[in-house]
């Protein structure tokens, strides 16, 4: 079957990247019968060491088996990984990915760093998708009236049915596969009554509206961030969620990088950010406005207008004035680097995108910084069409559906409509992976299949194809969604074939598939950057802007959980939102002021109404909101995700029936408090860093160009001989490192905190999942967090006082926030070492601080005596216990346990071991080949896979690597140790944060924010 | 970079094929190629014209030439695909069975496998010599423990002998210092009177309680530390596979069928098809190996029981001590040539590893990785470099 | 026969013989067990059941029972611990401080004080078990031979230390509490029949009182107090290292040592006090136990609570002069935080409450006494929890800053140890002479000594 | 074992018992020994005894708990298995201290009191040598040992009872 042909990256076969001769090797005796190649689905049965402990005698140990393979399949030795390039393609989010996989089971994923798109860049949602894959809870078998069925009975009764049909439709997200397209259209002229319905649940229709209008193409451009000197995003959340934010973070984060050379980068990029509750890339902006979400059309004119009186262009709009803070300061910046700015907004309003586009296309950046010759496919949804399905299933037009893995009922706007819709139409077919809102009330269910399991291509740019290619055949009865429609279509089923002869025909223009199979991608980009004319209404888009009233709705889709469809993940679940820090929940966020105007409270829950829609939720008060707005994450509250994601608040349905509800936000809303004393599973509580200065080192840019140390705090300690570095002082005469010396260098400047590193280290170190209260009782397990710091209003030296003090715990009503990553700081002189009485951490010759697990006795000293508080206690025994019903206690959620490392008992610590066990391979093949590992070979999870490239590891005694010269240069620069004077030494540096702003006192933004204020009453 | 480190993989994986014998290799090329062969192709050919699994290799020089054995031996399905004559009429012959692909081997390995089939079959076949050195060292391991309780408990036996005789001594000039007055016992009497005044004397009862309670303390706590240790482990296993048979009698190499041992974590547990590449043609009739077809009939592994267990929280590498340490696998698991029915040599406790560890030398010779550890190693110390040296004893090496 | 000096104040009042010393202690050793004791037993025991199945359940589950999180990885479980060490120290300090001193006073009261001593350390002890991730582990803090290549322990650890400290102290306490009981066991075994005997004849080894024996088992006597002294010193001061030595603000302060050595008098005198107080009443020993003594008691629980003030003031000082920001900020914190009302207890019950004994009317009232000395107790549990949760909770890296908020099982492994203490202690106080007879009998006749009056 | 012959004078009050040993030993009657049911100063003095020494094996011990404490930390983490723990040196000094104190004490307790047992003969199976119960409540025997004296019985109680023994009786253990 397919599973013969993957390629797969691994150290002897790779040789000359000849395919065949694995292909053969397996043919290695002509066993007939034996080997029909679905070994890998009996992997739950023939692990390389799978181990069934049985206890005899009482005083005898148990026997334990080894059961080998029947026929190992060549490719697999038990216990060396086997690398697969393919694509996370999952409602138009795109990331080409390497999938690790032991003993033939997918385990981690990682970046692809030869794919052009994502560039190794990998986030928090396609890290967990691996865990979707061993979801106990998907289908397991196709679906008939929610009773099992076979593949032949179903495909006789559909086929039938189909063959009946007069008018079908076919409902999916983005499809950003061209042999999927195909495959449909293919299906299309077998039933020529069949139309394609395409939407999205986070929708980009406006944008392509107002593309096609203003420039005569229904495309979304590429985004070069890393080409605009000025970002200004409107509502526009591309670090953590718009569109392609792997690829943007990647791009943003080149012009966001200084270096403390001579010489070195000292420019960066300076990043507006206006909007309305904080998100992952107000966060990072240098300037963040708020303002309400009926606001963004009309301060987008008033931006306009203003570029128009500086630039002396172009003509000014009829808008209400509206002036919010920084947005002059915006337009003096834009207007200086035309031409090398980009304004971006999340509307999915045409309306505001078409002033967008005017206020682009008037500075010149069409052509420059938006590139219209490349174009990208992730979002390709269509409001319009969407709307029209569900009054044509309302009415009774169409009688067959078939949703091709899309949830509308749950993820749309419309989903009340089609749910109605759905019984009157004849033939309903969802095509899913797991029982979702939709396919519940779908006659059918055709069970399809995992990413991972699948074949497949992508392309996500012109001129960018990737392949899918399944890692573990089918672990369920599921079929993959195109063989499904294949065979209803009457053609062979068989994908594999079809997407090899579509690829040969349309695609690879003579380059090899086995290569293209191998690197995953298949890339000829367009080299130049091309623009567009502007032809946009602009008057009529102002007129149309729509205005809102009362407190407005905002919802939005979060870093975590997305739009819902791998809600129920765990490790997705348990991922703090960056901003929030809350987890396992969603909550209506709301501004100081507001609260403060409403009467409520931290851990009030309140009733947010709009219309006749009621629902009651956990508050929190987010700095940064805009005030009299509300902001709601989607994707949580499903009703059919499974046992962990069937949480949270389900909020499309407030926008049913709303004028603005294409875009996401809904005025007059009314608020009100339900009860008090709640206690959120946040994993952080505190809100600033109270001015320790040890701890967050940051400074402007300005200051840092004069001074690469501008915004170092370097503590000195006092002695008789005067004041020493704290480094110089000693009792002990310390310890060499003489063969390595693993560290980190973490750069603040870049860190998005978009959370990818924390489910990668989930992934690759086994962190258990422990569930909303306990995360509520502050013990989650994460051994790498992002710590979120918002600014205080309170200046520094006020806090030697009790008030002061107080007053600096208070987050400012539009704070500057700062990201930290944070794990073992491996110090080398920890203080965790010292205390623990057993010898169960103790430091390595390579800098390594070592957690022994097998040797602790939990007495958590070490967690106390850690100024970090990195250290992570086993309250209780999180698997195989059924208070934490996550995958460690299913036999097929265990699937993803990486064999390397030790699953933690009850009563013992565990932390961040610097990927001791990928140091340890690393240090091994470089052993064999009698050399010294390679700078890059050995990676930690998080450095792995960060986007930005935020986090460098490596080897600081080998002179030539990556970390050591970064370190060399920003050692007299911006690289500092967190809490210095504690003389603890860690192997982690970090960079000091710069930001690209004019020096301000603070005082002074403050009284702006005020003026702001009374200017915008 | 992906890529070149794949490269990489594959330059060392053709150095380790020829491992064990690169150092010789420079000796001479059909020594070389005796244990290339040996360890690779002996299982199926034989140096001769008789047939094993595969042709014997006899004149094989005469019917083709070296690059052609080259590219067969690199990938025979390829040669077969490619519809070269004599390859497919090789193919049919040998009932479509199809030879293992050694892809790493390059054209010093095959010309040293040439030169040393054309001395074989020019020379008498030399007699094996099994080398027992491993064998030896093992015994003189286990035995260092062994000599030293021998020679307490001699030491006790004399010290007790002796403390009896002073003992005698002692009475028998106390009875002749009061010798007077007193009827004369016959030698039995006073031995027995002895005897009774020795188990009345309160000293010596006393001696003899401490002495019952030390041996006990030391029974209990030697007991004690044996708790969870399983040295002399040897289950009945499903299929009565004889090491002695395989990798004594007929030498096969242990890597043949435990096909990780070089390259990964765990060597393996051969699956059955590797029991085939051989027992397809030879002794098929056995009942033993009947089940294997059963086996493979029913689909379903054969359920080995484990002999050698370490816990999960250690974390061993096969691939770190054969390939890279250069140890044998008769270090740890001991003269398993010679053993029907596998047993577990080793306590395996960590106190085992450990003392390895703190007694054995890393094998630095020709490996650059570890050149400028060794420089930095001689300029502080006369010592040669102890695996604990290079940071062997550091808990993280073995548990996480 | 009774030495009655007519201006001096007795140790022992209402002109008891030797013998009838004697009578009264041995009286409760023989009679059969009264209803109240038999009550009161009841009690311990359910209290002990009780917790003790709380304590299984801690073990069952694991420590996620307990109320604690990532960041204050101790809470109630030290905070115990520490608190019965400190009470613990009383007794030793009584009978080894003031023995050195002379101070016959203690006559009547070291032996109760040792006793309790010895079950406050084992409560104390039960809460090192207690409080480990894998308890039946607890073996690897000691420095054993073993299969690991013979792994040791870290004796850079404060926690080997308190091992070390608190095994020492609770060994050495236990013989010098047996020993003491020697001459007395003895006079119980001579008057004694049957099993009785044989039992309290073994636990006498032997005893007859000869003036040699006494001779040398008075020097032992002595320099047991003596090695004593700087023991029981050692303890608390090793007990404080867990925190001293650390490096969170609040905990890595060098005054730990005395100030953790005065608040563990103060606790321990508080505690005697209370269970002076109940023995005096239940087992009617009004004239062994006298107001002198509780007053003397009372003075000392002032002094001592007064120290721990200045401890607390010294503090603040500390972390303002040091001009660290974290120190500030923990102390700052302290008194204003979250957790203000632990502190506001904790100066509330141990400094102040305490100063009412600058009034003699007060200083010698039975019900008083009782009250500040439960109060003591209290006020004294809260300065460990102080010390131990509010430094925790907020160190620093705010970002990991938490509350505590204990759960029920952080209460009912408390009143595990409550019962496992009392228990013990009604035990003690009807198996084995609750009065040191042969001390008292000693100064019965040289009684004429002044009385220390400080 | 042969019986032996004792006088046994009992006395009502510490003081008395005191001056009759003095008086006694003037006397030249040896005396076995003196039982007390608590301790009187002086009367070991007036005994004849020597001063008891009990700190010399009190010293021995703790010198040896000392070595041994610093044996025991600087081999296990100096020699046999050094571990780089917070970068702290191998050999673990001062942070041994507390260790090498607690053990110092610990033995020097210990071994002092068994000294004390084993010189005393004290032990849980010792028979003790009663001559009077009383001598445990509030009586003082002394014993007076037949066979060391020479003097005769009735001689020996004329001088107890004039020393002030409330009752003489004649004991054969």
């Amino acid at each position: 079957m397919e599973n013969t042909n993957k390629k797969y990256w691994k150290g002897v076969e790779e040789l000359k990247n000849d395919i065949e001769l694995v292909k053969n090797s397996e043919r290695e005796f002509n066993l007939e019968g034996l080997e029909s190649g679905t070994y890998r689905r009996d992997f739950l049965k023939m692990l390389g060491f799978g181990v069934a402990a049985v206890s005899l005698a009482a005083c005898d140990a148990p026997v334990r088996k080894s059961i080998p393979y029947l026929n190992k399949p060549e490719d697999v030795e038990p216990g060396i990984p086997n690398y697969y390039a393919t694509s996370y393609n999952v409602g138009g989010n795109y990331s080409s990915v390497l999938v690790k996989t032991r003993e033939g089971r997918p385990i981690k994923i990682e970046g692809n760093k030869l794919s052009g798109v994502t560039r190794g860049g990998v986030n928090a949602q396609v890290h967990a998708s691996v865990l979707s894959l061993y979801d106990s809870e998907k289908l397991k078998d196709p679906k008939k009236e929610g009773k099992k069925t076979t593949w032949e009975e179903l495909d006789k009764e559909v086929s039938a049915a189909l063959a009946s049909s007069q008018n079908i439709r076919i409902v999916s997200n983005t499809i950003i596969s061209p042999t999927t397209k195909a495959v449909i259209a293919d299906f299309a002229k077998k039933y020529p009554s069949a139309k394609h319905i395409t939407y999205d649940a986070n929708s980009a229709s406006g944008l392509i509206e107002a593309n096609a209008a203003s420039f005569g193409k229904a495309v979304i451009p590429s985004y070069l961030f890393n080409k605009a000197n000025v970002i200004v995003g409107v509502n526009c959340d591309f670090l953590g969620t718009w569109i392609s934010p792997i690829e943007y973070s990647s791009l943003w984060a080149e012009g966001r990088k200084v270096s403390s050379a001579k010489g070195g980068k000292k420019t960066m990029s300076r990043h507006y950010q206006f909007e309305t509750g904080m998100t992952v890339t107000g966060a990072n902006a240098d300037y963040r406005g708020t303002i309400k979400p009926s606001q963004e059309g009309i301060i987008l004119a008033n931006l306009y207008n203003k570029l128009v009186a500086i630039l002396g262009s172009g003509s000014a709009l009829s808008v209400a004035k509206l002036d919010t803070q920084y947005l002059d300061k915006c337009a003096k910046d834009l207007a200086a680097a035309k031409g090398a700015g980009l304004v971006v907004s999340g509307s999915n309003d045409a309306s505001v995108q078409t002033i967008v586009n005017g206020i682009n296309s008037l500075l010149g950046n069409i052509g420059t910084t938006i590139d219209f010759g490349t174009t990208v496919n992730y979002r390709q949804g269509s409001d319009a069409q969407l709307a029209q399905f569900a009054s044509e299933l309302k009415s009774g037009v169409v009688d067959t559906v078939i949703f091709l893995g899309a949830n509308p009922v749950y993820d749309s706007i419309k989903g009340a409509d089609i749910a109605e819709g759905l019984k009157k139409v004849k033939l309903s077919v969802s095509v899913s992976e797991t029982e979702t809102e939709t396919s519940k009330l779908c006659k059918y269910i055709a069970t399809s299949t995992h990413y991972l399991e699948s074949w497949g291509d992508a392309n996500p740019k012109t001129g960018y194809y990737s392949l899918i290619q399944p890692c573990i055949s089918n672990i369920f009865n599921s079929r993959q969604a195109e063989s499904s429609l294949l065979t209803w279509a009457g053609q062979p089923a068989d994908y594999l074939t079809y997407l090899k002869s579509f690829w040969n025909a349309n695609i690879l223009g003579g380059s090899s598939w086995t290569k293209a199979l191998h690197d995953g991608v298949l890339e000829s980009p367009v080299a130049s950057v091309s623009g567009a004319t502007f032809n946009g209404n602009l008057a009529a888009a102002v007129a149309s802007l729509k205005t809102g009233k009362g407190i407005e709705l905002s919802v939005f889709e979060n870093v975590t959980i997305g739009t819902g469809i791998q809600a129920n993940n765990p490790w997705l679940l348990e991922t703090p939102d960056p901003i929030t820090k809350v987890t396992w929940e969603n909550t209506a966020n709301i501004s100081q002021k507001t609260a403060a105007d409403l009467g409520l409270s931290a851990g009030d829950w309140v009733n947010v109404t709009v219309g006749k829609v009621s629902k009651e939720l956990p508050l929190v008060i987010q700095p940064g909101q805009a005030n009299e707005t509300v902001s709601i994450a989607m994707g949580f509250g499903r009703t059919s995700a499974g046992k962990a994601g069937n949480t949270g608040t389900e909020v499309l349905s407030f926008l049913s029936g709303a004028t603005s509800a294409s875009n996401l936000w809904v005025g007059d809303v009314k608020i009100e408090k339900t009860k008090s004393g709640y206690t959120l599973p946040q994993t952080q509580t505190h809100e600033t860093y109270m001015g320790r200065e040890a701890v967050i080192q940051e400074t402007i840019l300005s200051k840092y160009v004069k001074d690469p140390k501008a915004g170092r705090f370097e503590p000195k300690i006092g002695t008789s001989d005067g004041l020493k570095k704290p480094y110089s002082i000693s009792l002990w005469n310390g310890h060499d490192k003489k063969n390595h010396s693993w560290g980190m260098v973490i750069d603040l400047n870049t860190c998005t905190g978009c959370a990818s590193c924390l489910v990668s280290c989930q992934a690759e170190n086994n962190v258990p999942v422990v569930g909303k209260a306990e995360v509520a009782r502050a013990r989650e397990m994460h051994w790498i967090r992002i710590d979120r710091y918002y600014s205080s209003d309170a200046p520094h030296e006020r806090g030697y006082s009790i008030g002061g003090f107080k007053e600096m715990e208070k987050a400012s009503e539009n704070p500057e926030v700062v990201f930290q990553p944070m794990m073992c700081q491996h110090c080398s002189n920890a203080p965790c070492e010292t205390v623990c009485p057993v010898l169960a951490t103790t430091h390595s010759s390579e800098g390594l601080n070592q957690m022994t697990y097998n040797r602790c006795v939990g007495t958590r000293y070490c967690a106390n005596n850690c100024p970090y508080k990195v250290r992570r206690f086993n309250w209780f025994k999180y698997f195989e216990n059924d208070n934490f019903d996550y995958n460690l206690n299913n036999d097929l959620g265990k699937m993803v346990l990486n064999p390397d490392v030790t699953v933690r008992s009850r009563g013992v610590i565990e932390k961040c071991s610097m990927c001791v066990q990928r140091i340890q391979a690393g240090k091994l093949t470089a052993k064999s080949e009698k050399r010294r590992p390679v700078d890059g070979e050995i990676e930690t999870a998080c450095s792995q896979s960060c986007p930005t490239g935020a986090i460098v590891f490596g080897d600081m005694l080998d002179p030539n690597t990556k970390i050591s010269k970064l370190l060399a240069q920003e050692s007299e620069g911006r690289a500092y140790h967190v809490l210095e004077e504690l003389n603890v030494i860690p192997q982690i540096s970090y960079l000091s944060k710069i930001r690209n702003k004019d020096e301000q006192r603070n005082s002074e933004a403050v009284a702006e924010v005020k003026h702001t204020e009374e200017h915008a009453h | 970079m992906i890529n070149n480190i794949s490269k990489k993989l594959l330059s060392f994986i053709i150095v380790l094929s020829s491992f064990q014998l690169s150092v010789i290799a420079q000796d001479g090329d059909a020594a070389a190629g005796e244990t290339l062969f040996k360890n690779n192709c002996a299982q199926c050919h034989a140096t001769d014209a008789s047939v094993i699994v595969g042709p014997g290799m006899a004149g094989i020089e005469d019917r083709r030439d070296a690059a052609w054995i080259k590219k067969w031996v690199n990938n025979p399905a390829a040669v077969i695909a490619s519809g070269d004559k004599y390859a497919v009429e090789l193919y049919e012959k040998f009932n479509k069975t199809q030879m293992t692909a050694f892809p790493a081997f390059g054209e010093a390995e095959i010309k040293n496998i040439l030169a040393y089939i054309k001395q074989a079959n020019s020379a008498p076949a030399p007699t094996a010599a099994p080398a027992d050195g491993a064998a030896a060292a093992q015994a003189q391991d286990t035995g260092g423990g062994q000599f030293f309780n021998i020679v307490l408990v001699v030491l006790l036996v004399i010290m007790g002998m002796v403390l009896v005789a002073l003992l005698a001594v002692l009475n028998l000039l106390t009875k002749l210092s009061t010798a007077d007055g007193e009827e004369y016992k016959s030698p039995m009497d006073a031995l027995k009177a002895n005897l009774k005044g020795l188990a009345a004397d309160k000293t010596i009862r006393t001696a003899a309680v401490w002495l019952f309670i030390i041996l006990a303390t030391k029974a209990s706590l030697d007991g004690m530390f044996k708790i969870g240790v399983h040295q002399g482990y040897a289950p009945e296993q499903p299929i009565k596979f004889s090491h002695k048979l395989h990798a004594g009698d007929m030498q096969i190499n242990c890597a043949y069928c435990h096909t990780g041992v070089y390259k990964g974590k765990q060597s393996g547990i051969p699956s059955s098809s590797i029991c085939m590449n051989c027992h397809n043609t030879i002794k098929k009739e056995s009942p033993e190996i009947q089940k294997i077809y059963a086996a493979i009939e029913k689909n379903q592994p054969i359920e080995w029981v484990r002999v050698h267990n370490l816990p999960d929280l250690a974390y061993f590498n096969h691939s770190q001590h054969t390939t890279v340490g250069g140890l044998d696998c008769a270090n740890c698991h001991g003269d398993i040539q010679k053993m029907e029915v596998v047993e577990q040599r080793s306590t395996l406790t960590m106190g085992w590893c450990i003392d390895c560890h703190r007694k054995t030398d890393v094998n630095s010779k020709g490996n650059a990785y570890y050149d400028a550890l060794l420089t930095a190693h001689k300029s502080t110390s006369k010592e040669t470099m102890k695996v604990e040296d290079n940071g062997g004893l550091e808990c993280a090496k073995c548990h996480y | 026969m009774s030495v009655v000096s007519p201006i001096r104040e007795h140790l022992v009042t209402g002109g008891k013989t030797h013998h009838d010393v004697t009578e009264d202690i041995c009286r409760h050793v023989e009679a059969k067990p009264t209803k109240e004791w038999k009550i009161a037993l009841t009690i311990s025991i359910l209290v002990l059941i009780y917790g003790a199945g709380w304590v299984l359940w801690t073990w069952w589950e694991g420590l996620g029972v307990w109320g604690l999180n990532k960041t204050v990885g101790w809470a109630w479980d030290i905070t115990n611990f520490v608190w019965w060490v400190g009470i613990g120290h009383a007794g030793t300090l009584i009978s080894a401080i003031l023995l050195l001193f002379r101070q016959k006073w203690r006559t009547s009261v070291n032996r109760a004080a040792e006793a309790m001593t010895i079950f406050a350390v084992i409560c104390a002890a039960s809460f090192i078990i207690m409080h480990m991730g894998r308890p039946w582990l607890a073996l690897w803090a000691l420095p054993l031979p073993n299969t690991f290549g013979s792994l040791w322990v870290n004796f850079n650890s404060p926690l080997v230390w308190d091992v070390f400290a608190i095994s020492t102290y609770f060994s050495v306490s236990l013989l010098f509490w047996f020993i003491g009981l020697i001459p007395d066991l003895a006079t119980i075994r001579d008057r004694a029949t049957g099993v009785r005997k044989v039992i309290y004849g073994a636990l006498s080894l032997g005893w007859t009182g000869g003036a040699k024996t006494w001779a040398r088992y008075e020097d032992v006597s002595l320099i047991l107090a003596g090695l004593s002294t700087p023991l029981v010193l050692s303890v608390h001061t090793i007990v404080s290292f867990d925190f001293a030595t650390s490096v969170i603000p609040g905990w890595h302060t060098t005054i730990f040592p005395p100030y953790f050595v005065a608040g563990a008098i103060f606790s321990g005198f508080a505690m005697v006090q209370n269970l002076m107080l109940i023995t005096r009443v239940v087992y009617k020993l009004e004239d062994y136990i006298t107001i002198e003594h509780i007053g003397l008691m009372n003075k000392i629980i002032t002094v001592t609570g007064s120290i721990v003030g200045v401890a607390y003031i010294t503090e603040f000082f500390i972390a303002a002069y040091s001009g660290v920001e974290y120190e500030k900020y923990a102390f700052l914190n302290r008194a204003t935080g979250p957790l203000w009302w632990s502190y506001a207890a904790m100066m509330t019950c141990n400094v102040l409450s305490p100063q009412i004994f600058w009034f003699k009317s007060l200083r010698e009232n039975i019900v008083v006494s009782f009250v500040i000395a439960v109060v003591v107790n209290i006020g004294m549990w809260f300065e460990r929890f102080v010390i131990i949760v509010t430094s925790l909770h907020r160190d620093y890296l705010p970002s990991s800053w938490t509350y505590f908020t204990p759960r029920m099982a952080d209460i009912g492994d408390y009143m595990f140890s409550f019962g496992l203490f009392s228990t013990l202690f009604f035990l003690f106080s009807k198996f084995l002479p609750v009065i040191n007879m042969a001390e008292v009998k000693s100064v019965l006749k040289t009684s004429s000594e002044k009385p220390a009056k400080y | 074992m042969a019986h032996k012959k004792y006088i046994v004078g009992i006395f009502d009050d510490e003081d008395v018992v005191k001056d009759a040993v003095g008086k006694v030993r003037g006397s030249k009657v040896k005396i076995q020994e003196v039982f007390c049911p608590y301790p009187v100063h002086g009367l070991d003095h007036a005994l004849g005894y020597d001063r008891p020494r009990m700190g010399v094996p009190a010293f021995l011990f703790g010198i040896t708990g000392t070595s041994l404490a610093f044996l025991l930390t600087f081999w296990t983490m100096g020699i046999d298995w050094p571990m780089n723990i917070g970068g702290k040196n191998f050999i673990p000094f001062p942070t041994n201290i507390p260790i090498v104190f607690e053990l110092t004490v610990l033995l020097a307790a210990f071994g002092m009191a068994f000294t004390f047992f084993f010189m005393e003969g004290l032990g849980p199976t010792t028979k003790p040598v009663i001559f009077d119960e009383r001598s445990t409540d509030d009586k003082f025997a002394m014993a007076i040992d037949m066979s060391k004296n020479t003097l005769s019985d009735a001689e020996i109680q004329t001088i107890l009872k004039e020393s002030g023994a409330s009752e003489v009786s004649v004991k054969e253990i």
